[in-house]
């Protein structure tokens, strides 16, 4: 029996879908905590399988389409749902359904202190999170793209949200979901523009209209420029880029999850699945390729001057979809959606790994760690092998990847970004160090031992099965990746000159020595370097005053304008309503006041309306 | 097709209800609520019936019923449902239902309560199905009056502090109290029907058939002069009753200060019913005045979407947050009204449906959490998640509709008007569309934020408060499940609502 | 020539000059008086229009009649309080501007109206007339006049009636 | 002389109360009030079996659909009000009953009278045997300075008018040479302006009658201190009867001239609707209140003039007939309160929903019906004059009308408002006299019937106008 | 002069009386005054109709004079004893004192 790839993909979508309605609608197993756990995985299990399924049986130019109406109109339908199979969609769907299960088991031993219903709760979001991705993923057009989309935009904002009782993470919730809100509004904007130009929101009709040219170019860049805006949005670019930093307010699993690993590259998915659209509008695409790199070089800078280890994995997690961008702005999609594959598996680990030490020390703090290298061996293995993947290492997942940018990037004639690449590929090799050196590899703190999770009481020991295993899975496949591009080299669309794998090697390991010797050997004062840059530091620690902008138009501008508007409508809007009512009851109590109670001033009335009568009748009309 | 006079069981089963209520249960109250859930029950049944048995191949005025009443003047008690008309009747029977569920707890005079609140559906259900004007009218009325006894009596007072340069007027009206909302709502509403009912004169005047009939009065051509003006006295009219800017500040005061099953019925639908008429009348009998007037009538409704959304932003009662947000969603129905495209058209409908479940949603979430809390003030509660998670929940997901979350109802109903906007003559109508959509998404999480999702309130008072229970679960339930089904399979409502707007829009003149 | 246009001409003199009386005397014994006069004068009116009859009426039943009424109701009410009673006006101006105001509007139809013709010819006994229609044509309005009589003055005794 | 019947009928029954009235208990006559009731009911049975058709005295008497159809009206508003006056608990109204029943019925046969009356002598007799009465019943409580004082108020302005009618019709009769109304229509075409000048004066005195701005203004007073079922009886009956002398001098057999009384009808109206709404709003006398609201009755009824039309002239018959009931209705009910409250405030009927819930009921429809609002027959009555005058042409008129309806329904909501939301002073039921009750039964079931089921009431109507034009 | 008066004449003699009573009306204090004034008022309508009965060379108008002056006695009789009554209940006759109704 052969199953063609659509219909796994489509088992593999609507496998958590089930496991979802399931959770959502069976109270009782929601509330039972664990077991309502044990049924999402099963969902993510089975949906991994399926995808995986997929991919094996999916060859580099097949395709498969399944379409079922959606919104009906008079002529044909209006909107389709369905599943598009691709070599794309399918690699991205495992990348999903492997990330989401290896989450969801790791959760299990990471939360497993909180409270049942609570559990069960987190246990159907990310049911529903791993369906609205996979949604997203195998979306055939640009409508069901963004119903998903924005199921992920929630996912993210109930997960960041999920220890709702802390400010901040509600605060951090609402803040993502409106920022990438803001952005899905450009989206939005984008695909009805899009849409009364080519009659149909899919991908392979618009495709079929612009390889037969009649798709009108004319205006085309306004179009491309708001489709992208979701992808800034949710893919965290600057000036949007504000919300992922907070969003680490969640539960780590979810930002392993969704913040590095899967819903955030979905602006790159986005625009790598549709990069022959942009290419119709080179300015727009260059302007996509300079704020990806002026990105990933703010967001390295920012990650430099960071102490909570999840907010120097958020930042770099900003920069490394910043290359990606900056890949999507040079034209070769293919090397920017290489490194989201790759960067999902290693961020993912990165995130797990920080997971497990903020699990057992029960702080965020690199400063307050310390010393992990001994207490918790295997989270320092797998965290080290990330940290070297992210680097650009050689034989480690990142290194092919990110070269493949840089070479991309230098190919597109981007310059500038460029060098922006280079630095901070450079800043990335430092910081991730950094953070090595500072918490798994210095001084032991005294008084980092043991967190909330129960796990504390003196010593510290590396995280249960539940967690490590996974991190080991995903510490072999950065690995693995990195040596199965060591042999099979993929066919670039550009030729690299050949100084450049020197050059990224180079910066690389100059990172790597300067946080060496800055944070471990100590020759190179954190002080004097700190000093150095005094400016840069303060502007970054000030988060270059961006959030702070936000913030301002946020209370400032809109809800000022908002009070502004509500004292408009209740008090000159409605006042106007009151004052005529109020002339009414006025007039009415001054014509009574004719009503003298003098009986000759009653007949006056009678005169007087005789006299209006015979004026009245003659006239002249 | 069925022979029983089905239209008439929906509209009158209510009715029938209230005399039984009003004979026959007195000091009775679990008899009363019985007896209201069987009668409206009946007519969800029914109201599901009709959706099922309607024939979308055919299409036009189906169920077709007629009893002449005052020959010589040709008003015929006259009913029959299109596409538009089979949803918002679905849509009343939803909410009734789930109001009367919502309102368990009334327990002041609650006899006559449920008379009220059964005859005023009856009135509701009358507008959307008689296919006469005068009937149409005559229900209109029935349908606005018991809402002056309904908040006077059952509805709960405010304070509005008068300022600005109209403050001797709000201190001569009395504003803030239920008084004050109950008479401003009946009379601005009623003022509004004045227009409305100008116009039905004029067109039956001068349609010169003798005839109230929507079906005879669809044939004639009106002068050019007469649609004009005529078009611009039912948008006046019936936008009064759906909240058109300005004209709209009775709907804040009536809605927050109405008990909850009645801000339920009046935002979920009777709204609805002033939007229906602008199309079904406006639109459906005046094409001329229709084209004339539309760029008007998109214009402001963009002013509602974004006025209406940054008013709510301002609030700080949580009743106000949603009667404004519902301002600011009527314009949506209204834009997508007047873009007279198919999307926009069907997105209008469609708006107004899931509009109308989404705010009776809120309302009876409004109402429930005012029941447990004893508040409305969204800024001294906090962390209500934990302690009633249903309610919490519901409120999220009608929050989310209404914000135009896709797979909620809200969505497709925001995106085929926005798709319709781009479409019209005024394409700029997309944007403040879009912006009133993310103003949207900014109050209402601010509110789910404040009062659900965050941190606990300091006050004791809010510690321990109990989740929605039993009735009320009903109604929560009810409207969830419509929403979330009607915003996974637009299809449902979108099918036959196409058959009866894509002729509307033939006879327009923008469709073949 | 005739005796008729000055006849009228005196007439309507006296006439104006004892409505006018009747309405600005300060003596309300002595208004009733003039009013006595001006009611005669309108019976000398009816002489020239030829209606002896009606003259006749006039002078029993108005001048007679309705003076003495109010020459008992102003004695009744001045015994009653015991003084003479003297009787101002209120709002002159007023009353003069309405007033006139109502006569300019009455006159401006009246003289726009097209000159009537000669009179005709009186040829029977009009007494004798007004007797007949009294008692055929019109003996609905006379036999309701009569039931007219009954309530007014069931009405004026009931008023006037000092007990209960 | 069947024709006659209804008058001889009348004029017997005065006879019999007459004589009733010599015997029994000196001190309690109330039984001349129940035999008149029960004569009129009898002559109102009666009355359904006349025909139209008779004439007498070469037309100066005409049994027409118009006069029956006005004769029925008021014999039942004659009924309705007896059987309120009945109950009355001033001692003077048992003791004076032959009195007060015989000047009431006296009345009422000037109005049998002016229905049929197509001559112009008879029309004014009649009109004066109708108007006379009046004030003398209105100062019946002769102890009571007010109602003294609003019996003098209501002759003196009465008077007046009754002179300008006189002074009217004079101009009238002298240009049409012939005491026959017929004669108006032949001579208004020649557009003479002294027949005119005669009309207009004559509508200023007819407007005192039916009570249209600003010849109004002996209402409210006259209303407040007269008693509550006499003041339901005299805000429907005579005015009914002013509007029959309208459409007879104004509207029968006029023709194409009839035009001329459009602007005229609609700027009466619009002012009467607009002063009459404006005004009540701050009574806090509902007798008060109701007498204004009655004078903005009178402005829709007039809307109905406006319309110059067969139609307009059968809308204002139904109007007449729904405003009967409702405005009986209510101030029968006012009665009712204020025996039990002793007061005619509106802040009496607080909570009376609570106290008293079908009493309540019964005057939130009168009110409702007096509102124009569905199902009672006071929206029917409306509707039917606006769409009368819409036929015409008078959009803006009917606006006008519409938008007052809602500062209309503002105070009776205010009525409303004390009646059902707030709380009551008393819990005590406020009784009601059988009699009383049985007559706002009447009048509710009237209101009702007629707002459910209009339709025989409207061919009625039209079938009456039918024959004026 | 004229051999005869013409109708105009009589008409505008009996609306100059016909405006002295109504000015009569409105200024006298005294109800009696006022009663006056409208006897006035009523006279005129006499001179017109009798006027235009002889212009008519018809009796009806005679018959209608009739009638007015009888109805105005009526009114008069009645008009007084309510004047004597309210003397009685309330002590004056002056109209301006007759304002306990208003508003």
């Amino acid at each position: 029996m052969t199953v063609d790839p659509g219909t796994l993909a489509a088992i593999a979508l609507l496998l958590p879908a089930a496991s979802f309605l399931l959770l959502a609608v069976a109270y009782p197993l929601r509330r039972s905590g664990r077991v309502a756990g044990l049924v999402s995985i099963l969902g993510a299990a089975g949906a991994l399988a399926a995808a995986l399924g997929a991919w094996a049986r999916q060859t580099p130019e097949g395709m498969t389409r399944i379409a079922y109406e959606w919104i009906p109109q008079e002529a044909g339908s209006l909107a389709t749902v369905g599943v598009l199979a691709d070599a794309d969609s399918t690699i991205m769907l495992v990348l999903v359904a492997l990330v989401s299960l290896l989450v969801q088991v790791y959760s299990l031993g990471y939360l497993d202190a909180e409270p049942r219903p609570a559990l069960g709760r987190y246990y159907t979001y990310q049911s529903l999170f791993a369906f609205s991705m996979m949604g997203v993923v195998l979306a055939p057009g640009f409508l069901q793209l963004f119903v998903f989309w924005e199921l992920v935009g929630l996912c993210s904002y109930l997960l960041i949200g999920y220890w709702y009782e802390r400010p901040e993470a509600a605060r951090a919730a609402v803040k993502a979901f409106w920022i990438t809100k803001a952005g899905d509004m450009g989206l939005l904007i984008g695909i009805v523009l899009l849409w009364y130009r080519a009659g149909t929101f899919d991908y392979l009709e618009i495709y079929d209209l612009v390889r037969a040219g009649q798709l009108s170019v004319a205006g085309l860049g306004l179009v491309t420029f708001c489709l992208y805006l979701g992808a800034m949005g949710k893919s965290a670019q600057f000036p949007l880029h504000v919300w992922l930093p907070d969003a680490m307010e969640g539960p780590t699993p979810v930002s392993a999850l969704i913040h590095a690993a899967t819903m955030v590259t979905a602006g790159v998915y986005l625009l790598r699945r549709t990069i022959w659209l942009f290419a119709l509008t080179p300015d727009v695409l260059h302007l996509i390729g300079w704020i990806g790199a002026f990105t990933a070089l703010l967001a390295a800078v920012l990650a430099c001057v960071q102490s909570d280890i999840k907010r120097v994995l958020a930042y770099s997690t900003v920069s490394q979809l910043g290359y990606m961008m900056s890949a999507m702005g040079a034209g070769f999609a293919a090397a920017g959606f290489l490194h989201l594959l790759t960067h999902g598996v290693f961020k993912a680990l990165l995130f797990l790994g920080a997971g497990a030490a903020i699990h057992a020390t029960g702080t965020n703090d690199i400063y307050r760690m310390g010393g992990l290298r001994r207490a918790l061996p295997q989270t320092h293995i797998v965290f080290v092998v990330g940290t070297l993947s992210l680097a650009g290492i050689p034989l480690f997942g990142g290194f092919y990847s990110k070269e493949e940018i840089l070479g991309a990037v230098w190919s597109g004639r981007l310059v500038w970004p460029f060098w922006m690449l280079v630095v901070a590929a450079f800043l990335t090799a430092f910081y991730m160090f950094r953070v090595v050196f500072i918490a798994f590899w210095g001084e032991r703190r005294a008084d980092s031992h043991g967190g909330p999770h129960g796990h504390g009481g003196g010593h510290l020991h590396d995280a249960p099965a539940v967690m490590s295993v996974p991190l080991w899975i995903l510490a072999v496949l950065s690995v693995g990746i990195g040596i199965y591009f060591v042999r099979h080299h993929g066919e670039p669309e550009f030729t690299a000159p050949g100084w450049l794998t020197p050059l990224a090697v180079g910066v690389a390991v100059g990172g790597i020595v300067l946080a060496w010797l800055t944070y471990q050997a100590r020759v190179v004062s954190a002080d004097d370097l700190a000093r150095a840059f005094a400016p840069i530091r303060r502007a970054a620690q000030a988060r270059f005053w961006l959030d702070d902008l936000f913030e301002g138009l946020y209370r400032g501008a809109l809800l000022g304008l908002s009070r502004l508007v509500g004292w408009v409508d209740r008090y000159i809007v409605d006042g106007l309503v009151n004052m005529f009512s109020a002339w009414t009851l006025m007039w009415g109590d001054r014509l009574r006041r004719i009503q003298s109670g003098l009986p000759q001033d009653y007949v006056y009335g009678l005169a007087v309306g005789l006299l209006l009568l015979l004026i009245w009748v003659q006239w002249p009309r | 097709m069925s022979t029983m006079p089905l239209l008439s069981i929906i509209t009158w089963m209510p009715f029938i209800g209230a005399v039984l209520i009003i004979f026959g249960a007195r000091h009775n109250p679990f008899l009363v609520r019985l007896i209201s859930v069987v009668t409206t029950g009946i007519s969800l049944v029914l109201s599901l019936r009709i959706y099922w048995l309607y024939d979308q191949q055919a299409a036009g005025y189906q169920f077709y019923e007629e009893l002449p009443l005052v020959p010589p003047l040709g008003i015929t008690y006259q009913l029959g449902v299109d596409g538009m008309s089979l949803l918002m009747v679905l849509l009343t029977s939803i909410i009734i239902f789930a109001g009367v569920w919502a309102s368990w707890t009334v327990k002041e005079r609650s006899q006559e309560f449920y008379a009220l609140l059964l005859i005023l559906v009856t009135g509701v259900y009358g507008v959307f199905v008689s296919l006469d004007l005068f009937v149409l009218f005559l229900f209109y009325e029935i349908a606005v009056l018991p809402m002056y006894l309904l908040i006077g009596i059952w509805g709960s007072s405010g304070e509005v502090r008068p300022q600005g340069i109209f403050a001797w007027a709000f201190r001569r009206t009395g504003v803030g109290t239920k008084e004050y909302a109950a008479m401003k709502l009946t009379l601005y509403l009623l003022f509004g029907s004045a227009f409305i009912l100008v116009g039905i004169l004029a067109l039956y005047v001068s349609a010169d058939s003798s005839s109230f009939s929507l079906l005879e009065l669809e044939q004639v051509r009106f002068a050019p002069w007469l649609q004009s003006w005529v078009f611009l006295a039912f948008y006046v009219g019936f936008g009064i009753l759906a909240g058109i800017w300005p004209l709209h500040t009775w709907s804040p005061d009536g809605h927050a200060s109405a008990p909850t099953a009645v801000s339920m019925l009046h935002a979920g639908v009777l709204m609805k019913l002033g939007a229906y008429g602008v199309v079904r009348l406006g639109m459906g009998l005046l094409p001329d005045g229709t084209h004339q007037w539309m760029w008007l009538v998109g214009t402001i409704a963009c002013i509602n979407i974004v006025y209406g959304a940054l008013s709510a932003m301002a609030q700080t009662d949580l009743k106000y947050v949603i009667a404004y947000s519902s301002v600011s969603h009527m314009g949506v129905v209204m834009l997508g009204a007047a873009t007279l495209t198919e999307s926009g058209l069907n997105g209008s409908v469609f708006q107004m449906f899931a509009h109308g479940i989404m705010t009776g949603l809120f309302f009876a979430l409004v109402g429930l959490v005012y029941e447990k809390a004893h508040s409305r003030e969204i800024f001294r509660m906090g962390g209500f998640g934990k302690m009633m998670p249903g309610i919490a929940t519901a409120f999220t997901i009608g929050g989310l509709s209404s914000l135009g979350l896709p797979a909620t109802a809200g969505f497709v109903a925001e995106f085929l008007t926005f798709l319709g906007a781009w479409q019209s003559r005024f394409s700029w109508w997309l944007f403040p569309g879009v912006i009133g959509a993310f103003f949207t998404s900014i109050y209402v999480l601010r509110v789910t934020k404040q009062i659900f999702w965050g941190p606990p309130a300091a006050d004791p008072h809010f510690h321990g408060l109990p989740d929605a229970q039993g009735p009320e679960w009903a109604a929560l339930v009810i409207l969830v499940f419509t929403l979330v089904l009607f915003g996974v399979a637009p299809g449902l409502a979108i099918d036959p609502v196409d058959t009866a707007t894509v002729p509307l829009l033939t006879r327009l003149g923008v469709m073949p | 020539m005739s005796l008729e246009p000055i006849a009228f001409g005196v007439l309507s003199v006296v006439l104006v000059a004892s409505a006018l009386a009747v309405v600005l005397t300060k003596n309300l014994f002595h208004s009733v008086l003039w009013l006595a006069l001006a009611l005669t004068g309108t019976a000398g009116i009816f002489l020239t229009l030829d209606a002896e009859f009606l003259a006749a009426v006039q002078l029993l039943l108005y001048a007679g009649g309705v003076v003495t009424i109010a020459v008992f109701a102003i004695v009744v009410t001045e015994r009653l309080v015991g003084d003479r009673i003297t009787q101002t006006s209120r709002q002159l101006t007023n009353g003069f501007v309405i007033a006139a105001a109502v006569l300019v509007g009455v006159l401006s139809f009246v003289l726009r109206a097209p000159q009537s013709g000669p009179r005709p010819p009186i040829a029977e006994d009009l007494t004798r007339a007004i007797g007949e229609s009294v008692l055929t044509r019109y003996v609905l309005p006379f036999e309701l006049l009569a039931l007219l009589f009954l309530a007014a003055l069931l009405g004026a005794i009931y008023f006037a009636r000092p007990d209960d | 002389m069947t024709a006659l019947s209804l008058e001889l009928g009348v004029l017997v029954l005065m006879l019999v109360v007459f004589v009733g009235g010599l015997f029994g208990r000196r001190d309690d006559t109330r039984r001349v009030g129940v035999i008149s009731a029960v004569g009129l009911v009898a002559l109102f049975y009666w009355s359904l079996h006349l025909g139209p058709g008779a004439s007498f005295w070469g037309g100066a008497f005409v049994q027409d659909e118009l006069a029956l159809f006005a004769k029925r009206l008021f014999l039942v508003a004659t009924v309705l009000g007896i059987l309120g006056s009945l109950t009355l608990r001033a001692p003077v109204f048992a003791r004076r009953a032959t009195e007060y029943y015989l000047i009431m019925l006296a009345s009422l046969l000037g109005m049998l009278a002016l229905a049929s009356a197509r001559d112009l002598i008879l029309l004014f007799v009649a009109f004066e045997l109708m108007s006379i009465p009046l004030y003398a019943l209105a100062g019946f409580q002769k102890r009571e300075g007010e109602a003294v004082e609003a019996a003098l108020k209501f002759f003196l302005v009465g008077t007046v008018s009754s002179a300008l009618i006189a002074y009217g019709l004079s101009f009238i009769y002298g240009v049409t040479r012939t005491t026959q109304i017929a004669g108006i229509g032949a001579a208004l075409a020649s557009g003479s302006p002294l027949l005119i000048l005669g009309l207009v004066i004559t509508l200023g005195g007819l407007g005192f009658k039916i009570a249209a701005f600003p010849f109004h203004m002996w209402v409210p007073d006259t209303y407040e201190a007269a008693n509550a079922p006499f003041v339901a009886w005299l805000s429907v009956a005579p005015k009914a009867a002013g509007f029959i002398v309208i459409f007879r001098l104004y509207l029968e057999g006029v023709g194409e001239r009839v035009v001329l009384w459009v602007p005229i009808a609609t700027g009466l109206a619009a002012l009467t609707i607009v002063a009459g709404n404006l005004m009540a709003i701050p009574q806090q006398n509902i007798k008060r209140l109701l007498a204004y609201s009655g004078v903005a009755h009178i402005g829709y009824m007039l809307v109905g003039l406006a319309a110059v039309s067969a139609n307009g002239v059968a809308m204002m018959l139904f109007y007449l007939v729904a405003y009967l009931f409702g405005n009986m209705g209510a101030f029968l009910v006012v009665e009712a309160v204020s025996q039990a409250e002793g007061s005619d405030n509106i802040n009496a009927y607080r909570g009376l929903a609570q106290r008293s819930p079908v009493l309540a009921l019964a005057m939130l429809l009168f009110l409702l019906s007096l509102g124009g609002i569905p199902f009672v027959a006071g929206f029917w009555a409306k509707l039917y004059v606006f769409w009368a005058a819409a036929e015409k042409g008078l959009y803006l008129l009917v606006l006008v009308g519409a938008v007052l309806t809602v500062v209309a329904l503002f105070y009776y909501l205010l009525v409303a408002k004390r009646m059902y939301i707030d709380a009551p002073a008393r819990n005590t039921p406020v009784p009601v006299p059988p009699l009383l009750a049985l007559a706002i039964l009447i009048c509710g079931l009237g209101v009702v019937v007629m707002g459910v089921y209009p339709k025989p009431f409207v061919l009625t109507a039209f079938r009456v106008a039918a024959t004026i034009f | 002069m004229p051999t005869s008066m013409p109708l105009q004449a009589y008409l505008v003699l009996a609306a100059v009386l016909f405006a002295i009573g109504l000015f009569g009306v409105v200024t006298r204090r005294n109800t009696i005054g006022i009663l006056l004034g409208i006897e006035l008022m009523l006279n005129s309508v006499n001179i017109n109709l009798v006027a235009f009965a002889r212009f008519a060379g018809d009796t009806a108008g005679l018959v209608f004079t009739v009638f007015t002056i009888s109805i105005t006695v009526a009114e008069v009789a009645l008009g007084l004893a309510l004047v004597i009554l309210i003397f009685r209940v309330r002590r004056t006759v002056v109209a301006d004192h007759l304002d306990l109704l208003q508003g």
